[in-house]
């Protein structure tokens, strides 16, 4: 990956991504080859990551080029590196994430006393949960004090930890949202969705390090067309969308999900290449209230020319960066 | 007197006579010169001063390297980052949480490890039976990195405190342990045979000769012991995030990592040196250093 | 303890060995060989051989700190005091707590040892260092408080195993003076160990030589007491000259 | 003989008589009693067979608790659990796969840190500038637990093998140095007196005395640096997986915690264990055995 | 170093002491005080005094490996060898190739060493334990060892500080023997330092007696040479008897 427009197509690229129901689009993309037959020469390797700090960490190593991940991570990345590292250049995910909590929890005034977990410090869940109690009039601490307390935590521990009755709840994407309530026997308090504007909040975006776009356009142009051809494959075999993304997963992580859960996240999950750029700036001040981020700029943090060129030659409507970069 | 010291005589009558005395002293004086203690501000000097000269002019040139050449902050922060992100932390009390819960973890798991350490090393030091069997066994913990019990921990304990202390504890008992054993193997042996010729009973042997003779050697295992302890904890720390944990020193390096703030990585990382390093020289050396200074076995290095 | 002894009344031996053999392991060798003794109270005892020929055996049988394979020893006493090569103070300890320690395990009231720790000091002239610490004495000093420590003991019978054979010529002849003078004032009977044939003819009464593989008693000595003597004296070199034939004749019976 | 030496007497004439031959031998044979060499197999049994003994009895009683008392599987898997973890781990390779990946990595980081290290203590040891200023920041290093590294690594190299190698290095090399300078510390000086009044050049000294005598020191340095690579590697695999991590004994150990799989997790343990003491055994315990042979230091403790 | 040794054809003092003081830090005290001293060739000298006197600085400052603080040393081969109190033989290497270490740095080609090695320890009787490590020997054996490399060294002067002070009475008194046979069958200058009277009485040609703190050479004895003499005899028992009383005298005057 070295930074020089000249060099021609790499011979490979590192893609890296969860083995997750957020992240289905990388996930069918690989299984179904769209990202591999965009490509052509370039070899696709991948990664996968569980967590979206370990991805950053390996996209700003030079790991990994490219990425699925949370709009948190990457805006994170893109503040800390003074708008260095990395750019998005589509969407792929947009909702599915939910607050479940115990029998017994049934409005937000329940909560106080509480121990709710999120996947990870500075996640997107984990940001969300904490401007949503702010909302409330609950404070929290990254520390673990406060009316509600607020307990970052591996997905898997957190099914575990809720099960063993030492977690009231947690604010999850899929399929923890679904596994919690099919498995963990959890409800849902507060849907995501509910808090934005038309439902609409991105859950999964595909970031490129910004080195390896200036050096190989092409190839990331590449990529987001194997990314759009998973998304319309996603919007096109809703059937089928369980079984390739469950083929994948247990390939991945050696364990599948049930036919239930999977079953059930997809319904709350939406697949578009619109990263909705627009939520960006609630999320960065979301972020910087609840002190977890650098307060930045995140302008420039889109890179949509790519995107926009294959929507147009398919006859599609260009997205919008917001004024937050390219399109 | 009791009447059966007959046999110690009357002083006067065996006070040797002047002549054997002044040639005595004599010869005392001649042979017990006086070591000449170095000043304690030219010890600071010699010892103190050139490591931070040499550190300033490491911060220095770090500092100038980052004012010139512009490196990625996320990758290169200079030390005026890190000492805001110090500031910043410290402002917000996570510090001040940090490093009392995890000095508060590591003193209770430390206490607990010395007392599950020292009656198994004076049984493996005095049992013979114990030692054959079980001594292999500890010492082959103690090759055991630590690190390696906190995966089992977790699913034992779940994500609290419980396993925090296990893995401290599994960490500092073997050297404890060995430490006491092989203070006790190293009592010269004389000394034994010296209690037994004063007539010590077993019990006697064992509190006034053994145990203090093996001091060295269990504060060398008991320092060692607490080494372990804080490399034990802080990998538990970093491992072991969520659940009902307490935010500790590794916890927050870990919260640091996920927020890609390096700044704040090295910070902690700093802190958790000093403390090290600071424990070492507040709770041990002292220790150490009277213990070995009281028997002359404290070698002052000043050449060199 | 006082009534295992009859203060010397009869004319009991302080220490009675008798047919005293010794091997370390069942198939080692032969270390010490059926060994009598009697050796009188108030005699002073010097027990001469090469390395190794098991003079420091017998002396720790006779303390009890080794049990002999076969034959029986008495000490008159009950027990004995033991000196070593090494002082063997307890390094944490100055130099009065090494003596006064002697003093507790001999059961002397707490109120009186310090007084009579520092007497016994007094009288290896090493009262002014009473409380400094082992490692600040020399060697000759830390021989002197170990020789106070085990007169704290205040057994009739001392064993002494080459206490003075670590130190330098100069502090070893004075020592010799300090030894003879305690022995004489107080009346203990005195085994010595050594190697020294010198030393021996200087010090002892008798003087024993002891054979090597296995250990025996070669030879005995008897010397004239005619009060003190100086090593360079003429009875002491002709008396060394004598021994010092025989321990060659001794150890070149071990030439390969 | 070169003409100078006519100083060597012809051999005939200096001979000793040989009255004074025999009563030197003689004293020669009773000053170097042979000291019995125990037999191997009777050290075998001495020290091997009751700690085996005592593994056995406590992995029977193991065995038969889960059998009797029925424990959950997941939380207190038995032996048979554990061996059949194994078998399963061997039968489709990762355990091969994962011990080669851990053992290189160690072995590759160990022996950079060596190569880091020894120039390193060189400098310590010798110049004496190097030693104040740089000397008491190693020693601080060496508090500092290398598990801290991690994240700081993670962050700079990613999740790539270089943030393994790195904390590997920064674990191990301080030890190293430290080895090697305490090892040159400990070489008598008088050793040092007697190879510059052979005449000696300064680099005959270093090469023919100082380095000799100070390997000990030296070996048991790298042993500990050993000690240190592998618990710092564990750690970094333990903390840094996925990416393009390949795929070593800790993030075995990491994956069967994830699948909430006790039996693969002590499975792993017991590997780790085992590697631990397997390195030493098999590369350092010879190597000291023979140095400390050599020189007459090993003490053989028959009695106790 | 050829060059420098004008084989003894004028009449050159062997060593060669004018003036010589020495302070081991700026402000400390005098060890040594204006020491003037002449060796001839093939002299057998005694250097004899008290603890911390300074007789190993004098005999290191001559060895060249301290400096003197003023004054000038001189040796008649440019250089010395030096035998210690320990025997610091290298642990590693067996006998011979301690030996040979020698050797091969005073140039020695490769071939010749094996064998120069084997006579050199067959002097001191020790060709059968030429293969052994220093730990398996005992500590006569060792200092044995030491004087062979010494001698193989192959300098006219040797400098032996209280080399057989560490050995038991037995073992010194036979490498008394020793080193008096190489003395005069190799004709070296010897200067032997030493605490203990009888030793140098019983080996030295001149006995210089050195007082403490500053160290100076307070007096000189000569004694003829009527061949070997018994540390035993009566010629050595009263020059040991005169030189202790002075000694003693030096020692008083240190008393506090
Ligand atoms: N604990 C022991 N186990 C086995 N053999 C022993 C033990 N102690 C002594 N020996 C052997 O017994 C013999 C006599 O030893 P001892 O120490 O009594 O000799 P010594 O005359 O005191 O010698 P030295 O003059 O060297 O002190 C030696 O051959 C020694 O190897
Ligand atoms: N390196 C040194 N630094 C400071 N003082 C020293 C040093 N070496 C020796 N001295 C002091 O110089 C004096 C003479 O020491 P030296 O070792 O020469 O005495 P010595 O006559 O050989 O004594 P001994 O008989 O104990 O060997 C002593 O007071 C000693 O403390
Ligand atoms: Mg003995
Ligand atoms: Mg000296």
């Amino acid at each position: 990956t070295t930074p020089t427009a000249t060099s021609g197509p790499p011979a490979e690229l590192h893609l890296g991504y969860f083995a997750n129901v957020t992240h289905a689009p990388a996930l069918v993309g690989i299984e179904k080859g769209f990202f591999q037959d965009a490509l052509g020469d370039t070899k696709l390797k991948t990664s996968v990551f569980n967590a979206g700090p370990a991805t950053i960490e390996a996209l700003s190593a030079g790991a990994i080029d490219a990425a699925y991940i949370g709009p948190s991570p990457a805006i994170n990345t893109y503040i800390k590196s003074g708008g260095a590292s990395a750019v998005i250049v589509s969407g792929a995910t947009s909702g599915g994430a939910a607050l479940v909590v115990r029998d017994g929890i049934n409005s937000p005034s329940d909560l106080p006393g509480t121990t709710l977990a999120t996947p990870q410090l500075g996640n997107t869940q984990d940001i969300a949960l904490r401007a949503w109690l702010a909302d409330q009039g609950y404070t929290t601490s990254t520390t673990g004090g406060g009316d509600v307390t607020i307990s970052p935590t591996d997905n898997a521990d957190t099914l575990s930890l809720f099960q063993d009755g030492k977690l009231d709840g947690a604010w999850l994407p899929e399929p923890w949202v679904s596994r919690l309530v099919l498995e963990g026997h959890a409800h849902v308090l507060v849907n995501e969705a509910s808090l934005w504007p038309k439902s609409k909040f991105p859950t999964t975006v595909l970031l490129v390090n910004k080195d390896f776009l200036a050096a190989h356009p092409d190839t990331v142009k590449a990529l987001v067309q194997g990314n759009v051809d998973a998304v319309d494959w996603l919007n096109d075999n809703p059937a089928d969308a369980g079984t390739v993304i469950n083929k994948r997963i247990t390939a991945d992580t050696g364990k599948g999900l049930s036919n239930d859960v999977i079953a059930r996240a997809l319904e709350n999950v939406q697949f578009s290449v619109d990263p909705q750029a627009a939520a960006f700036p609630v999320l960065v001040k979301h972020a910087a209230a609840v002190d977890l981020g650098t307060d930045g700029s995140i302008d420039g943090l889109f890179d949509l020319r790519f995107l926009n060129e294959i929507l147009s030659a398919s006859g599609a409507h260009p997205i919008s960066t917001h004024g937050l970069g390219k399109e | 007197m009791p009447p059966e010291t007959t046999l110690a005589p009357p002083e006067a009558e065996v006070r040797p006579p002047n002549d054997l005395r002044t040639l005595e002293s004599g010869l005392d004086a001649l042979q017990t010169a006086p070591v000449a203690e170095k000043r304690a501000w030219r010890r600071f000097v010699a010892g103190v001063l050139p490591p931070v000269l040499f550190l300033i002019v490491l911060i220095v040139a770090w500092q100038v390297y980052v004012v010139v050449a512009h490196p990625r902050p996320d990758r290169f922060p200079g030390p005026l980052d890190v000492i805001n992100a110090l500031d910043d932390a410290w402002s917000t009390g996570r510090v001040q949480l940090a490093v009392a819960t995890s000095l508060g973890r590591g003193a209770l798991g430390f206490l607990i490890a010395v007392a599950i350490g020292t009656p198994l090393g004076l049984l493996l030091a005095e049992v013979r039976l114990v030692r054959r069997a079980l001594g292999p066994l500890i010492s082959g913990l103690q090759v055991l990195p630590s690190v390696a019990w906190v995966p089992a921990a977790i699913i034992w304990f779940g994500l609290s405190d419980a396993t925090v202390y296990f893995v401290v504890i599994m960490g500092a008992v073997p050297s404890i342990a060995n430490g006491l054993v092989s203070g006790i193997d190293q009592v010269p042996p004389q000394l034994r045979r010296v209690g037994i010729v004063l007539g010590a009973s077993r019990l006697q042997l064992a509190t006034l000769v053994v145990l203090p003779a093996a001091m060295p050697g269990y504060v060398g295992g008991l320092k060692q012991g607490w080494a372990f302890s804080w490399r034990s904890l802080m990998a538990a720390e970093i491992i072991a995030t969520g659940g009902t944990m307490g935010f500790g020193l590794g916890s927050m390096l870990q919260q640091n990592r996920e927020l890609a703030d390096l700044a704040g990585v090295l910070t902690t990382i700093l802190l958790i040196l000093a403390i090290g390093i600071l424990i070492e020289l507040v709770a041990f050396a002292p220790v150490e250093r009277k213990l070995l200074r009281g028997r002359g076995l404290l070698i002052t290095r000043n050449s060199k | 303890m006082s009534a295992q002894r009859p203060a010397a009344s009869a004319n009991d031996p302080a220490i009675k060995v008798t047919g005293l053999s010794k091997r370390f392991a069942d198939a080692g060798p032969l270390v010490l060989d059926r060994i009598n003794l009697r050796i009188e109270p108030g005699e002073f005892v010097c027990l001469l051989g090469a390395s190794g020929c098991g003079k420091s055996t017998l002396l720790n049988i006779i303390a009890g700190l080794e049990q002999p394979t076969s034959g029986t020893v008495s000490v008159a006493s009950g027990n004995a005091a033991v000196m070593f090569q090494d002082a063997a103070l307890f390094p944490w300890l100055s130099a009065r707590h090494n003596v006064e320690i002697a003093l507790a395990l001999r059961g002397v009231p707490r109120a009186q040892r310090r007084s009579q720790a520092l007497e016994l000091l007094d009288i290896v002239s090493l009262r002014d260092a009473a409380e400094k610490r082992p490692h600040e004495l020399s060697g000759g000093m830390r021989q002197r408080v170990a020789l106070a420590r085990s007169l704290a003991q205040d057994r009739p019978v001392l064993l002494m195993d080459e206490p003075f054979a670590a130190l330098d010529a100069i502090t070893r002849d004075l020592l010799h003076e300090q030894l003879e003078l305690v022995w004489r004032q107080t009346r203990r009977t005195i085994v010595f160990v050594t190697h020294n044939v010198r030393e021996a003819a200087r010090l002892g009464q008798r003087v024993l030589l002891m054979s090597s593989r296995p250990g025996r008693i070669a030879n005995e000595w008897r010397v004239e007491d005619t009060g003190q003597r100086r090593i360079e004296s003429p009875e002491v070199a002709s008396l060394a000259i004598e021994i010092t034939d025989q321990l060659r004749k001794e150890i070149r019976r071990n030439a390969a």
